[in-house]
């Protein structure tokens, strides 16, 4: 099992770097956006993986066997995380378009 | 009323996140429940009363197995048109549903993001759906409005 | 291995395509919109299948029951971030790139 | 002026927000045996009411916290933080030594309890002291200007499914 | 993984420091801030990973959003009052000057920000060369000060929390969280005062 953990976690991390040029480049304000928020929903599932493979390599070293509740605490975070993540973007868009409002054009020239 | 439902459901939230049953624990679990359903309860249940929520929660648990059916299957139109099996044709539609609240909405909105190349874009105040879709046959799905009747199922008759 | 790891793993592969391939629409769609739809999804997706995954050789207990919750919150909480940014992309004024208007040169300019 | 988060957002952020609530008191209350604490669990907290502000709208935010409550509860953390410790020198323990509280003589399961408590005790001041302050700082400066208070106003006013229910500040201080 | 994690972060960097627009600067510090908790948790240092995620990802960004929602007013708002048109006229005259003087030194002055950076960074990694392995049980502060050890053995049984981190920031070093607690409110109070009084004075100098 370990080993196919630490496949997904290097799969899932491969996407997150994939999704980087999109926050480098853009082209615009809301790609890059939409690139981080893609980013921290991966890591939600990557502070999961992590907490699984720390736990099994704790059994590597001795821990008994079904000590998989302290993996409970990795996942404590990532479901902390999936909740600040949902604000954050929230926040993001709001002041986002708080400025569009006040500009009041039809279409924002956004600059990269 | 509204206090007791979401005391009821905090309580039970908290029983399974924190796994402890020693006099300590649940003495602090006890008063976080009672101090956030005294904060709070009015947001988690603004409208409504005991018995549409109850078969509103009930038909939305009916509701989710297709709604997960029809995610993966977006997931599958999604992954073709990536790899570019199928092409992309994006459009923007609009259409207005016959629903009575916000409860009904949102979970709407929420499928259609979820399901075959549609995404909600806006709702606009008389309640019209502004709806960007990936295919021509994503946005017909969506205008036959088989899932606006689902919906409207789940939100149930009163 | 026995069957619930065989079943995990296999729920652990699909998650992680799944995410892979909505990483690379994430690069490859023309414009935001499109991009959106293949974040949104097949992020949705991806975590649920891979956090099933996860929670199956744990058996019932805290850690499944958080796992649940995650996953409950996540179907929730992502598809509403999704509109969010459609909507936010709508206000500003962002033009949806199309087949017919714009021609064999995707909109990458189109802000 | 459109609303500026959609119905939908609302209507989430919304049923959000108790769930917020109870999981960053649950990451207090489990600080001793997992990640997390007052610090942690305060942050969680005030992101719940910066939530709320940011779906319905400045007004509305600042309504379920009053000014006056979260002036009262940031300093009202740090003192309970101190009284603990006062109060262990006045049983006759040095200050801060929680096990003081189960009283002079008191055995070896006694004084763990106490000692729980008292570390549940001054974790509940760094909570509440956080809590506020992430409150006050992001009202503070998320202030709409005198212009813009009016649109804030009627974003309040359009937005106003929150029934009035009792009024947040008897509970908050608990 | 390590390296997979650090190459997401330098390439977060890069496109924070990279973006022009301040806001998306802020969503990238976000992520950025949320790979680090990542990397903390990596290292079992739950509580760190825990901190950074919540305050870093979460209130920090949406304070610098706020922040930058004030900021982005007071540069629209047109100077109401004419007498301070001329002074600033002049100050506009001496910006422009310096702008001209600072271009010809620009080029200049960002090499030598690269070469200070790259000599701090080469120092900094020589010193690294000294220090401990991770969890050396011989490093000098585990064999001197002893301190470590003691919290490890002894604080299961004299404090109680199986975490030990609760332990240390509540119990021995319990001076030290009051401090910070207290910092935490000082915080609050200058903005308090900063702000809150302001929009006062503005009130009362529109009502008067």
């Amino acid at each position: 099992m370990h080993d196919i953990h630490v496949a997904i976690t290097v799969l899932v991390l491969v996407g997150v770097l994939i999704t980087l040029p999109r926050a480098l480049k853009g082209p615009t304000l809301m790609d890059r956006i939409l690139a981080v928020n893609v980013i921290g929903t991966k890591t939600i599932v990557l502070l999961a993986l992590v907490g699984f493979l720390q736990v099994e390599l704790g059994i590597d070293r001795g821990a008994p066997a079904d000590d998989f509740s302290r993996a409970g605490f990795w996942l404590d975070i990532a479901l902390a995380y999936s909740l600040i993540n949902f604000i954050a973007t929230i926040a993001v868009l709001k002041y986002l378009e708080r400025r569009a409002v006040r500009h009041e054009t039809g279409a924002t020239k956004e600059t990269p | 009323m509204r206090f007791l439902v979401t005391w009821i459901l905090l309580a039970a939230l908290w029983i399974g996140l924190s796994g402890h049953t020693d006099v300590v624990h649940l003495t602090f679990g006890f008063l976080s429940v009672t101090l956030v359903s005294l904060i709070s309860h009015r947001h988690l249940m603004g409208d409504g009363s005991l018995s549409t929520l109850s078969g509103r929660l009930l038909r939305l648990a009916l509701y989710t197995p297709w709604l997960l059916w029809e995610i993966v299957l977006a997931n599958l139109d999604v992954m073709l048109r990536v790899f570019g099996v199928r092409s992309i044709d994006p459009r923007v539609i609009r259409f207005r549903p016959e629903l009575q609240d916000d409860f009904g909405k949102t979970v709407l909105a929420n499928s259609i993001t979820l399901t075959p190349g549609t995404v909600t874009v806006d709702i606009e105040p008389d309640g019209t759906y502004v709806i960007h879709a990936l295919s021509r046959e994503a946005a017909e799905g969506v205008l036959a409005g088989r899932m606006e009747g689902k919906v409207r199922g789940v939100e149930g008759g009163s | 291995m026995s069957v619930a790891e065989i079943i995990s793993t296999v729920l652990l592969a699909l998650g992680g395509l799944v995410m892979l391939a909505g990483a690379v629409g994430v690069v490859r769609f023309p414009d935001f919109y499109t991009r959106l739809h293949a974040a949104g999804k097949a992020d949705t997706l991806g975590q649920g299948l891979i956090l099933l995954g996860l929670a199956l050789p744990a058996g019932l207990g805290l850690v499944s029951f958080k796992i649940a919750l995650i996953i409950l919150f996540i179907f929730v909480l992502n598809p509403t971030a999704t509109h969010a940014l459609a909507r936010g992309a709508w206000v500003i004024g962002l033009q949806p790139w199309a087949r017919d208007r714009a021609g064999e040169q995707p909109a990458e300019e189109d802000a | 002026m459109k609303e500026t988060p959609s119905l939908i957002v609302r209507y989430i952020a919304r049923r959000a927000v108790p769930f917020i609530q109870l999981y960053a008191l649950y990451v207090l209350g489990h600080g001793e045996d997992g990640p997390g604490g007052g610090f942690q669990g305060g942050v969680i907290f005030a992101a719940s009411f910066v939530l709320l502000a940011l779906a319905y709208g400045w007004g509305r935010g600042r309504a379920s916290v009053p000014e006056k409550v979260a002036d009262v509860i940031a300093p009202a953390g740090c003192l309970l933080y101190a009284g603990i410790g006062f109060v262990s020198l006045l049983i006759g323990g040095a200050f801060l030594q929680y096990d003081a509280f189960a009283g002079p003589g008191a055995d070896q399961a006694a004084r763990k309890t106490a000692h729980h408590f008292g570390l549940i005790g001054i974790e509940l001041g760094v909570m509440l002291t956080v809590t506020a302050s992430m409150v006050i700082l992001f009202f503070e400066m998320a202030r709409p200007a005198e212009d813009e208070a009016a649109e804030e106003g009627a974003t309040f006013e359009q937005a106003g499914h929150i029934p009035e229910g009792p009024r947040a500040e008897e509970s908050l201080d608990g | 993984m390590e390296v997979l994690i650090l190459a997401v972060l330098v390439g977060l960097a890069i496109a924070a420091v990279r973006v022009r627009d301040l806001m998306a600067a802020v969503a990238i510090l976000g992520a950025y801030s949320l790979m680090m908790a990542l990397l903390w948790c990596q290292m079992n240092a739950l509580d760190v990973g825990f901190t950074e995620a919540s305050v870093g990802a979460g209130i920090s960004t949406v304070l610098m959003l706020a922040a930058l929602g004030r900021i982005g007013r007071r540069e629209e708002g047109p100077s109401r009052a004419p007498l301070l048109r001329l002074p600033l006229l002049t100050m506009k005259a001496r910006l422009r000057r310096a702008q001209q003087l600072s271009r010809q030194h620009h080029r200049a002055s960002a090499w030598g920000a690269v070469l200070v950076c790259v000599l701090v960074g080469a120092l900094l990694l020589y010193g690294t060369r000294d220090m401990p392995q991770v969890g050396d049980p011989d490093s000098p502060a585990n064999r001197q000060a002893r301190v470590a050890q003691y919290y490890l053995t002894k604080s299961r049984d004299e404090v109680g929390p199986a975490n030990m981190v609760t332990s240390v920031l509540g119990d021995y070093r319990g001076y030290d969280t009051m401090g910070e607690t207290v910092v935490i409110f000082t915080a609050a109070l200058c903005v308090l005062m900063l702000l809150r009084e302001a929009v006062g004075r503005g009130r009362r100098e529109r009502d008067a």
